[in-house]
């Protein structure tokens, strides 16, 4: 059985990864990530983890480097965050092209400029279109849980995809709290050693990363896409098994409180906490309110986000990360066109917060629903409200 | 669910005294959080830890904006402002000086109960080094219990080694010599 | 929209890796020669294996029939002329290329 | 881990009677007419053998071998991006030891080499070439210089050499062409003091093939860079190749040599050195440069020379 210890979360990833038993990390450091890869070296150095951990001179060079030992074969993780993350934007889409199954925690952080090290979603907003798996955690005990379900996830001969768990920096990575650490057993018992499909090996030559002339190009896109896909039916049947092994149960999307709810906040990652408690204290006022949690972001679980929202008036998105030029922020957009088609579609109003570790109270939650039903009430289109710049 | 804050100087430890406390809560099948102040603040600076402590599961990632407790690991602290914000009129203040408890209030405008101890001599007398986090964890635990105080005792063997023996020590004496003034 | 030569997405390997080493050997670069050919004057050759080791697409080969000889490949062979160039003994010249010669039959060794 | 002259100690090398049948990289490539480029890939191939996982950086090799659905590649091969060869490869290295370990997979004592141009080299892979050579890892790694962006049109990179006209460096009435001087790269990967270093040409096939096989035996990182005739780029006829790649090591201008173990090892010398015109004029990339030009050039190859001899001299008194 598993034990209960209080742990810092970028520790607790560290060992998640640990009891993994992966092959080779391959990790250049930056902040807020640093404490999960120092954490894994100390393991390596200990003798705890017997594995390579490649410190490479940088985070261009530590997806390169993932990208060569996963081809070769081997159980691969990285972390990073922010610029870091920015710096390996071309090879992450090669390591989907290429379906290898690298796993990646993503301590997520502001982008530059100006220089914020602090937590935020712009980093993976920004590398939406990768191709990965992508995952988004609300406290420690889900890092460690969607940690293990990326690799067993990201290594089923019916996926083969890159899987990135994203943690918020700071918020969640700097902050000790309790959680249960399962044991070696357990995780051996879910997650079978690594049989990658092919490999680069002497004994059968194959030849990865060849151009993709016209001819092929769209085909290999579409290959990937459907991969992406179909790669749903896998993620769920092992939350499932995590459920059967850890006794957690995790959705692609959770809800709280949603039951005759009129609005809903719409969150991903720890600020989701907050608003459960927000929430908490707007329901004891009498108001019918409730979170939509996205846990599983790519693939988009657009049948579960329908069933969750059902009913609901208006959605109050909380998106974390701006994009300019557009009249939402990226979360919110993305909703906007898959509810567009759909009939008894609610409001959708739009909140950017929290933007480079900006603390979003329980109080500005209550404000925004006032703010979301108002508009709703209105009929006027809302454009994205940037919450507490002071003008 | 009780919050503290912790007020210190980068690397006087005052957030491995909220990951202590944190760990020991846990230990004792609480729930807790313990987390920094998320800044680029280096050595000497003054810094801030969080710690929340609670029967029950915590759903919040919001800073604490009204402790229920603040604590001081510096004495210098106390007159630079900012000690007192949002501490809750019925909160504690729990500081490290060698001043009474009148010359503390002056210092730093906070009127309500306050446990103090000298914790620099403490610390200096026990451990030969003026860094008073363990120290003034005895503090905190005789002015706000939270835990029981023989539950910090594994965190503090985990974290120190060799030297907990003496930090256990010293957090002691500083139980025993903390004067609360309601 | 011709399609010839293409690959359904459904058949491609994971990842559009290709899984038959050295496919590129049934891929004429014969056709990319202009006008001559090199040909070997055996009389002349002195069986140094030069025209082999310096050829850049491989289009001589160990001749299997008279040891020490090397055969020329019709099918590689995209007329550079450092053969020529090369050769200690200049045995090898051009010849014009003959219209019944270019295309002739495939190698692909 | 043992040093390079210590795993050299039995080395037997290959001669031209016992160069290797096998072909790695494989014929109907799409290279151009008279590629000194490929010939030396192919060379290095031969002299690795059939045990290699390859590695090539994007460039004029990667593209005409891989087309799909051709590749010229009989061995594993991978291309991942432009800069990134070296830490494709440390990672490759890096996962195979630790499967090789933990008896995931056992040692079939494949060989790792990276294939990288000029540009991927001295210009955007630098720093992962660095960081690679710099951890350790037990890799070849193979700079097939064209002195250009040849795969892009014949651009300049930091290893063209002084006065060569190229699209970006192209002769007008203030400039002579490329204005700087070809950067040392052998020099700087000697510099991280790694088990071996080589430079090659490939008029000196049997030389060449004997550094890779060096290389790949020994222990760690290697590094060979070899200078790579470009007929295309260079404006100059197809069959000059070779003559080309001769003429260079003739006129000093690219010496060959090996550093093993910091020990440098002048592999070709040069008792009777042609003028520099002479390399030069066969070139039509270096044709607009005037006497004084070339004068200036030559000073410089034989500055460059001399130092050789000197670094010689003193890493073998030291040894």
């Amino acid at each position: 059985m598993g034990r209960r210890v209080g742990l810092e979360v970028s520790l607790a990833c560290a060992e998640a990864v640990g009891l993994c038993n992966v092959d080779v990390i391959a990790a250049y450091p930056i902040t807020p990530q640093t404490h999960i890869v120092e954490h894994l070296s100390e393991l390596v150095a200990d003798g705890h983890l017997d594995a390579e951990f490649v410190p490479v001179e940088s985070e261009h060079s530590a997806m390169s480097a993932c990208v060569g030992s996963s081809a070769a074969g081997a159980r691969t993780f990285t972390s990073t965050s922010s610029q870091g993350l920015a710096l390996m934007h071309e090879i992450l889409f090669i390591a989907s092209a290429l379906r290898l199954p690298i796993v990646m925690a993503v301590a997520n952080r502001s982008l530059s400029g100006p220089i914020s090290i602090w937590n935020d979603h712009s980093d993976i907003m920004a590398e939406r279109d990768i191709g990965w798996i992508q995952t988004f955690a609300e406290n420690g005990q889900e890092v460690v849980d969607l940690t293990l379900h990326a690799f067993k996830v990201a290594e089923d001969s019916r996926v083969c995809l890159p899987m990135a768990v994203n943690l918020d920096g700071f918020n969640l990575t700097h902050v000790i709290e309790p959680m249960e650490l399962p044991d070696q057993e357990q995780v051996d018992a879910y997650l079978p050693p690594f049989k990658p499909s092919q490999r680069l090996d002497t004994a059968a030559p194959i030849s990865m990363g060849m151009v993709g002339v016209p001819e092929v190009y769209t085909e290999a896109k579409k290959a990937c896409l459907e991969a992406l896909e179909n790669s749903y039916p896998v993620i769920v049947e092992h939350w499932k098994g995590l459920a059967e092994q850890f006794g957690r149960e995790y959705k692609p999307i959770e809800t709280y409180r949603t039951d005759d709810a009129e609005l809903l906040f719409v969150t991903m990652g720890s600020m989701g906490e907050t608003v459960m408690s927000a929430v908490d204290q707007m329901r004891d006022d009498g108001q019918k309110v409730g979170v939509v949690r996205i846990r599983l972001w790519r693939p988009f679980p657009v049948d579960d986000f329908m069933n969750a929202i059902a009913g609901a008036k208006v959605l109050a998105v909380i998106d974390r990360a701006l994009s300019p030029g557009v009249p939402a922020g990226p979360v919110a957009t993305e909703l906007r066109g898959m509810l567009y088609t759909k009939d008894d579609r609610p409001y959708v109003a739009d909140f950017v917060c929290g933007l480079s570790g900006r603390d979003v109270t329980r109080s500005q939650f209550t404000e925004m629903a006032a703010q979301a039903k108002e508009a709703a009430s209105s009929g006027k289109e809302m454009f994205c409200q940037m919450v507490g710049v002071k003008e | 669910m009780i919050e503290v804050r912790f007020h210190g100087r980068g690397g006087q430890g005052a957030v491995t005294s909220a990951e202590l406390m944190a760990l020991a809560a846990i230990e004792e099948g609480k729930y807790a959080q313990a987390f920094p102040s998320f800044g680029p603040e280096r050595r000497g600076a003054p810094v801030q830890a969080f710690l929340r402590i609670s029967d029950e599961p915590i759903r919040l990632r919001e800073k604490i904006y009204e402790p229920d407790v603040v604590l001081v690991l510096d004495p210098s602290l106390l007159a630079t402002g900012g000690v007192k914000d949002g501490l809750k009129p019925d909160g504690t203040l729990v500081a490290n000086s060698s001043k009474d408890v009148a010359a503390v209030r002056g210092e730093c405008g906070f009127n309500g109960r306050t446990a103090l101890v000298n914790a620099s001599k403490v610390a200096e007398e026990e451990l030969g080094v003026p860094i008073t986090n363990t120290t003034m964890l005895g503090s905190l635990l005789k002015a706000a219990g939270l835990i029981d105080i023989n539950s910090i005792k594994g965190p503090l063997e985990h974290r120190f080694g060799k030297i907990a023996e003496k930090n256990w020590k010293a957090l002691n004496r500083a139980y025993d010599e903390t004067v609360i003034e309601e | 929209m011709a399609d010839e030569g293409m690959t359904p997405w459904k058949d491609l390997a994971l990842g559009c890796a290709m899984t038959e080493p050295g496919s590129s050997r049934r891929f004429n670069t014969g056709d990319w020669r202009s006008r001559r050919r090199p040909v070997t004057d055996r009389e002349k050759c002195i069986k140094c294996g030069l025209c082999w080791i310096i050829c850049p697409d491989m289009a001589y080969s160990p001749d299997p029939e008279d040891e020490g000889f090397y055969n020329w490949d019709s099918f590689y062979c995209k007329g550079c002329g450092i053969c020529l160039e090369e050769c200690p003994k200049d045995a090898i010249s051009w010849q014009e290329e003959r219209e019944e010669d270019k295309y002739g039959p495939a190698c692909g060794s | 881990m043992i040093s390079a002259a210590e795993a050299l100690k039995d080395f037997k090398k290959i001669t031209p009677k016992t160069i290797p049948l096998v072909e790695p990289f494989s014929k109907g490539h799409r290279a151009c007419q008279g590629c000194g480029e490929v010939l030396a890939l192919r060379l290095v191939a031969k002299a690795v053998g059939m045990d290699m996982i390859a590695v090539s950086a994007t460039g004029c090799m990667e593209i005409i071998s891989s087309p799909y659905p051709q590749t010229a590649w009989e061995v594993p091969w991978i291309h991942v991006a432009f800069e990134n060869a070296a830490a494709v490869a440390s990672g490759i290295e890096a996962g195979r030891k630790a499967m090789i370990r933990k008896g995931i997979i056992k040692d079939d004592g494949a060989k790792i080499v990276a294939f990288a141009g000029d540009g991927a080299t001295a210009d955007i892979g630098l720093q992962a070439l660095s960081g690679a050579l710099e951890r350790g890892h037990d890799f070849t790694y193979i700079c097939l210089d064209n002195e250009a962006y040849m795969n892009t049109g014949i651009q300049r990179s930091s290893s063209t050499p002084y006065g060569a006209m190229t699209t970006t460096s192209p002769p007008g009435k203030v400039s002579k062409g490329q204005m700087t001087w070809k950067k040392n790269v052998p020099m700087i990967a000697a510099a991280h003091n790694i088990p071996y270093v080589a430079t090659a040409s490939p008029a000196w096939h049997v030389d060449l093939m004997n550094k890779v096989k060096k290389a790949v035996s020994i222990p760690g990182p290697a590094y060979i860079h070899i200078f790579s005739p470009c007929p295309t780029g260079w404006r100059c006829p197809p069959e000059t190749s070779i003559e080309t790649a001769r003429k260079v090591v003739q006129s000093k201008v690219f010496p060959l040599y090996e550093v093993i173990d910091g020990r440098y090892v002048l592999t070709r010398d040069i008792k009777k050195p042609i003028p520099v015109e002479e390399y030069l004029k066969t070139q039509r990339r270096f044709s607009h440069l005037k006497e004084e030009d070339i004068a200036y050039i030559q000073k410089r190859v034989d500055g460059e020379w001399d130092r050789l001899l000197k670094l010689v001299q003193v890493t073998n008194e030291e040894a």
